[in-house]
C-alpha cells in the first residue's frame, strides 16, 4: 500500500500506459516543455521523447480530430483537453466524428482515443472555467464516461479505459489532485460501469460521482453525528451506467438524493433519479432530491462561488429535509 | 488536354476514361433512384468533377489512406469500391458498404483505406491529419490524401489542420476542389484570399493550383505531390478548378449561377474532352471506348439491380457497432 | 385565420421582425442568395437587401461570435444555424459566450440575439445530420430555448422571442416545415414558459415538445379508440420551463410519459421527469416513463431509422405497458 | 526609442509614462495580494509589455471598442478604469467592475467600451468582428480594437474570423501581443507560418509588424492604423513584439525560456527604456518622473485598501444578471 495524491495517480497510470504499449502516446497544450498544467506529465518528454509526448498548438479541435485520425490508423491516443470548458472548442470532433465512426462505418473503423480533461470549479477561475460538462458526454451513444473520485480509482479506472476501444472521456477534477488515498502495490483494475459503495448505510442514498463523493461522504460524517445513515455510492462511470447498484441500495433505503456539480437542469443527476424512479419506485417514501450546482455562470467571488457548489452544508440540509427533520 | 508526358501505357490511359465514365454513370443512376424514391437523405452528385476522383486517387498506393466529404461517391469508386456496394449503400440496404448505416455522406472501406466520406464540412481535416500522424509514428512510409471543398476553407477546422500538418510535417495532402460554389455561396464572396491555393503560404506548406478538368494534369501532378509526401517533405495543398454540373444536392434548383458560366464549364467536360483526345491522339477508337461505356452500363444497371433486391439490415443491426462487442 | 405551413409561419414571423425593427437582422449559410436551405428565407434578400440578409461563410462559430458581438453593440441579430448538429462547431461560442456575457459583466453588456437552428431526424440524413441537442442548450444558465410544434406557435413564440434581451436559440423541425395550422389573422404572441394542453385526457399524461407533440397527438388519438384517454401537454419551451403545467395535469392522471427524439440517457426528458416526482410525488401511480430516441447514431436506412425515431406506435405501447393494459 | 515625429505635448508624453508605471505597479501589487490569498484564482501579469496597452489604447477614440483577453488589467487601466474598481474585482468585491462576479479574467466597463476581457483564447475574435459589424449596420465610425496573443493565432477561431472581418471589411484591428510564448509553447513551434503578421496576406488584409516595447511607436503606428480603418479602408493586422516578465500565471515558475533570452529583453524594459529618453530629450527631469511614481504607487495602495475594506457581494447577487429582469 502506498498513499498517493490523485495527481499521482493519474501520472502512474499514464506513463504505466506509455511505458508497456507503444501505441499509446500523449498530446495536449503545455504537456511537455511545461510539465502539464497541473504536473501530471512532469517529466515525461525526458523520459518518452518528443514523438510520443507532443506538445500542441492551441487547437483543441484539431488535436482531437487528430487523436481520431491516429486511432483509426492504429494507434491509441491520450489526448488531453486542459479543462472540460475548452472541450466546447471540439464538441464536433467529439460528438459528430469520434463517437459515431464505429457504427457510420459498420464497424469497419474504431476510435480507441482517451480524452483526459479537467472538470469542476472551486478554484474561483470563474464562468468559462468552472463547468462540470461531462453529463453531455455521457448522454451520447459511441463515447463512454469515466469520473474517478479517489486516487485508487483514478489509477484503477484509467487501466481499464486502456483496454477500451472505444472514446472514453477521461474526467478529472480540479480540486482533487492534491487530496491523497491508499493505492495497492499489486496491479489491480477497477471496471467500468460498476459502481462503488464508498459507505454502507440504511437511512438513505447519497449518488454521487467525482468531487461530489468526497463532499457526500463529508455530509454523511455529518449526519451521522445527528443519527442519520446514510449510504453513499460513487458511480465511477457515468456511461455505462451501474444503476443496478444504485436501485439495489435505495430499495434498502427507499430515500435517495443525487450531488452533482453541474447545473440543475439537465444534469446528469436528472437520467440518474429518472432512472431510480422507474426501477425502484415502489420502494421510495419520498421523492428523489437533487443537489447540484446553482443554475448560474460560476462567478469568481469567493462567497458566491461557494454558494454555488454543492457543499457539506447543503447536503445536510437536503438530507434532513428528504426525511422529514 | 495536357500533353501527358510520362504516358503509361493504353491500359492505363484507358482505365482513366472507364474510371470517369463510370463515375458518371454512377450517379446519373443513382438520380433516377433518388426520384423513384430508393434512395433518400441527401444525394450530391459529382457529375462534371470526374477527372479529379480518377486522376488523383490513382496516384495512391493501396496502403495510403483517402479521406473525403460528403460527395464521395466518385472517390470512393475511383479508389475501387464496386458500384454495386454503394448503390446498397445508398439504398440503405445490408449489401452496402456500411451495411446501409452510413448512407450517402459516410462511405467507409477499411480494405481499402478509405477512410470515410465525412458530412460535416472540414470534419474530416483534423482526421486526416490524424491518420498521417499515425504513420509518421509507424514510421511507415503511407501517405493521407484529403480531399475538401472550397467550403471547408472558412471552417476553423481548415486552419488548424494546416498548422498541424505542416507543423508535424505530416505525410497528408490537403486537395481542394474548388468548384467555385458552397452550395449556393460564390467562393470569391466567402473566401478572402484571391487565390485559394496561396492560402498555403500562411502556413509554409508548398501549393498548386490545376486544371481539374484534365484528367491527365491531375493524375501526373497529383503523382508528383505524392512522391513528394511520401519522400519526408510534409504537407502539400492542392487546388483543383473544377465545376459540379449539378446542383448542390437532388434539392437544389441551381438558380444562383449564369447559364454563361454553365456552358463555358460544360464545354469542359472531363469525360468527352478526354475521349475526343484518345481518339485523336490513336490511342482508341470510338469503338473501343463505346465498349467501354456499355460494359459500365452493364455494371450499374446490375449494381441497381442489387441494391433493390437487397435486404434492408434487421432490426437488431440498429444497436450494432455503437461500440465494440464485449 | 389562415391555414398556413409551418415554414411560412417562420417566414412571416421573420420578415415581420425585419420589416419593424431596424436592429434586426439575419445572418447564416445560404440564406439569402440561395434563398435559405429549407426555403425559409426566400425573397428576403430581394426585399431587405445584403446588408439586413447576410450570406456568411460555412464559420458556424465566426457566425455566432459575430451575431453576439453585434448583439453587444446594439443591434439584434438573428444567426441562423442551417442545422442543428452544426451548433457543435459553435457550441463555445455560444456556452461560454453568449449565455456568460451578461453575468461575467454584471450586466453591462447584453446578447440579443435569436439563433435559428434546426433539429431533428426522420429525414434519412443519417448520424451526423440527425440529431436532437436542444436539451443541452435548455441546461445552460443565460440561454433560453424555445421549440415550436405548430405554425401558430411558431409565429407567437418568435414574436414573443424579439422581445427577449437575452439570447435564445429557436429551434425548429426538419419534418415540420411543411405542415399546417391554423393561424390567426390579427396579431397574437405565445409567450415563453407557458406550456400549452394540446389535448385533454384523465387517463394519463403525455408530455412532448417539437414534432414529438404530433405523435403524442397521434398516439392519443389511437389510444381513444383503445378506451384511454390521454392528456397531451407540449412544453413549447424547454427554458423557461413551465413544469407547473404539467404538474397540475399529473396530479389529476397520476401517469405520466414523456416523449422526446432526444437520446434517452441525459435527455431533457430525464429533466421533466424528475420534477415531475419531485412536485407530484405523492399523486404517482407508477413510474413516469420515457420514450425517446434510441441509444444509437442515428442510421442512415430508413428502417432502422424508423425504429430510432419515438412513433405513434412506440408511445401507444409505452403506455398501455404504463397502465398495465 | 523611436525619435517619435509627431511627438505632441508634454503632457502627453508623460500620460504614456505615467500609464505605463500605473499598469507595473498594479501588477507588482495585485501579486503580492494574490501571494497573500487575497486574490485567488488565476492572475496573469502584464509586466513587460506595458508598451503596448499605453501605446495603443491611446490611439482610441471613446466611441471606440477595445475587447481583450485574460491578460487584461494592462488594457483596463489605459482605457481608464480606475485601479481601485479593478483590484475590487480581483479580490470578488461589490466595487470592482463587474461586482467581484467577473474576476481578473473578465474586465469590462460598458461606459468606456471596454466589450471584455475574453478568457476562452480566441474567443474574443469574432465577437470584436461582431462590434465591428454593429458599427459598420449603424453608419457609425466607430472601430473596434481587438488584442490576441500569438498563442490566439492556433484557434481555428482566428481564422474564421480574419476570414469576415477581410471579406466584410469590418473595421477592426487585430492587434497581436506577441511576447514569444503561449504558456510554455514557443511560437515558432506552434505557428507554422515564419513571421505571423504576414499571415494576414491569406486574408488579404495589410499588416505589420512593430516594436512592442517602444510606447512612442506603438501609440504612431497604432494612430495610423485606427484613422485607416475609420476611414473606411476594412480591418488591419498588428502584430507587436514583446515579452512577459513573468511567468504565464502566478503558479507558472518558467523554467521553459533560457536565462540569456530574458536578460535580452529586459533590457529592453519599456517603462525604464522611455524613462531614460524622456530625460535624456530633456522632455522631464528624473525628479518629475519620480513624482509620477509616487503618485502612482499611492493610487495603487489606496487601491488595494479600498478593495480590501470593500464588501464581498451578497448572497442574494448570486442570481443576479443570468437573465434581464422581468
Ligand atoms: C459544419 C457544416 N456546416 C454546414 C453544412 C451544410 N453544407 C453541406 S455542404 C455545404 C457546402 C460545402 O461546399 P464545398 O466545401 O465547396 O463543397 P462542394 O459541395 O462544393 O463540393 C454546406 C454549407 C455542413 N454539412 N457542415
Ligand atoms: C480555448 C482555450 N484553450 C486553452 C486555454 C488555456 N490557456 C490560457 S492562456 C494560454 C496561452 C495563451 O497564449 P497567448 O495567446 O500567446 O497569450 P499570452 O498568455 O502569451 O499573453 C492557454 C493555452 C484557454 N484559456 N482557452
Ligand atoms: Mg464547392
Ligand atoms: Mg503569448
Amino acid at each position: 500500500m502506498a498513499d498517493i495524491s490523485y495527481r499521482d495517480a493519474v501520472t502512474i497510470a499514464l506513463r504505466e500506459a506509455l511505458r508497456e504499449d507503444d501505441r499509446m502516446f500523449i498530446m495536449g497544450e503545455d504537456i511537455g516543455l511545461y510539465g502539464g498544467p497541473y504536473a501530471v506529465t512532469k517529466g515525461f518528454v525526458e523520459e518518452f521523447g518528443r514523438e510520443r509526448v507532443i506538445d500542441t498548438p492551441i487547437s483543441e479541435s484539431a488535436m482531437v480530430g487528430a487523436g481520431t485520425g491516429s486511432a483509426m490508423g492504429g494507434m491509441h491516443p491520450v489526448v488531453e483537453i486542459m479543462t472540460i470548458n475548452f472541450t466546447l472548442l471540439a464538441m464536433d470532433q467529439i460528438v459528430n466524428h469520434a463517437a459515431k465512426l464505429r457504427y457510420m462505418s459498420a464497424g469497419q473503423y474504431t476510435v480507441p482515443m482517451i480524452i483526459r480533461t479537467v472538470t469542476g470549479g472551486g478554484a474561483q477561475l470563474a464562468a468559462t472555467h468552472s463547468q462540470s460538462l461531462e453529463g453531455w458526454f455521457a448522454s451520447v451513444p459511441g463515447l463512454k464516461v469515466v469520473t474517478p473520485a479517489t486516487p485508487y480509482d483514478a489509477l484503477g479506472l484509467f487501466r481499464s479505459v486502456r483496454n477500451e476501444q472505444d472514446p472514453v472521456i477521461f474526467v478529472e477534477h480540479i480540486l482533487l489532485y492534491s487530496t491523497r488515498g491508499e493505492v495497492p502495490d499489486d496491479h489491480y483494475l477497477v471496471p467500468l460501469g460498476k459502481a462503488d459503495v464508498k459507505r454502507r448505510g440504511d437511512d438513505l442514498t447519497l449518488v454521487a460521482y467525482s468531487r461530489m463523493v468526497q463532499v457526500a461522504l463529508d455530509a454523511a460524517e455529518e449526519l451521522a453525528g445527528r443519527g442519520i445513515n446514510a449510504e453513499v455510492i460513487d458511480l465511477r462511470s457515468l456511461r455505462p451506467l451501474d444503476i443496478g447498484t444504485v436501485v439495489e441500495s435505495v430499495k434498502r433505503t427507499g430515500h435517495a438524493i443525487v450531488v452533482e456539480e453541474a447545473w440543475r437542469t439537465g444534469g446528469f443527476g436528472a437520467e440518474i433519479a429518472s432512472q431510480i424512479q422507474e426501477q425502484a419506485f415502489d420502494h421510495l417514501d419520498a421523492p428523489i432530491g437533487r443537489v447540484a450546482g446553482a443554475e448560474v455562470p460560476t462567478p469568481y467571488s469567493q462567497p458566491l462561488e461557494m454558494l454555488a457548489i454543492p457543499s457539506l452544508e447543503s447536503v445536510v440540509a437536503a438530507v434532513e429535509s428528504a426525511l422529514g427533520r | 488536354m495536357k500533353q501527358a508526358t510520362k504516358i503509361a501505357d493504353k491500359a492505363v490511359l484507358l482505365d482513366y476514361y472507364r474510371q470517369m465514365v463510370q463515375i458518371r454513370v454512377f450517379e446519373e443512376r443513382a438520380a433516377e433512384q433518388y426520384m423513384l424514391g430508393k434512395i433518400r437523405g441527401f444525394l450530391h452528385l459529382y457529375i462534371g468533377e470526374e477527372a479529379i476522383a480518377a486522376g488523383a486517387i490513382s496516384a495512391l498506393g493501396p496502403q495510403d489512406y483517402l479521406v473525403t466529404h460528403y460527395r464521395d461517391h466518385g472517390h470512393a469508386l475511383a479508389r475501387g469500391l464496386e458500384p454495386k456496394v454503394i448503390m446498397s449503400e445508398l439504398f440503405g440496404k445490408v449489401t452496402g458498404s456500411s451495411k446501409g448505416k452510413g448512407g450517402s455522406m459516410h462511405l467507409f472501406d477499411a480494405s481499402r483505406r478509405l477512410a470515410g466520406g465525412y458530412a460535416i464540412v472540414g470534419g474530416q481535416l483534423p482526421i486526416a491529419a490524424g491518420l498521417a500522424l499515425a504513420s509518421s509514428l509507424q514510421h511507415t512510409d503511407d501517405i493521407v490524401l484529403c480531399f475538401l471543398g472550397d467550403g471547408a476553407l472558412n471552417e476553423g477546422e481548415f486552419h488548424e489542420s494546416m498548422n498541424l500538418a505542416s507543423l508535424w510535417r505530416l505525410p497528408v495532402i490537403y486537395f481542394c476542389e474548388n468548384n467555385l460554389y458552397g452550395m449556393g455561396a460564390p467562393v470569391e464572396e466567402m473566401v478572402a484570399a484571391p487565390e485559394i491555393h496561396r492560402i498555403a503560404e500562411a502556413y509554409n506548406m508548398p501549393s498548386q493550383r490545376i486544371d481539374g478538368m484534365d484528367v491527365l494534369q491531375v493524375h501526373e501532378i497529383t503523382s508528383e505531390v505524392v512522391q513528394h509526401v511520401r519522400d519526408g517533405n510534409g504537407p502539400y495543398f492542392v487546388e483543383a478548378m473544377t465545376y459540379r454540373f449539378r446542383g448542390h444536392s437532388m434539392a437544389d434548383p441551381v438558380n444562383y449561377r449564369q447559364k454563361e458560366e454553365e456552358e463555358k464549364w460544360m464545354a469542359k467536360d472531363p469525360i468527352s474532352t478526354y475521349k475526343a483526345w484518345l481518339i485523336q491522339s490513336d490511342i482508341a477508337s470510338k469503338e473501343e471506348l463505346d465498349v467501354v461505356n456499355q460494359a459500365v452500363e452493364l455494371e450499374i444497371e446490375e449494381a441497381v439491380e442489387l441494391a433493390d433486391q437487397s435486404p434492408f439490415p434487421p432490426p437488431e443491426a440498429l444497436y450494432e457497432d455503437v461500440y465494440a462487442q464485449s
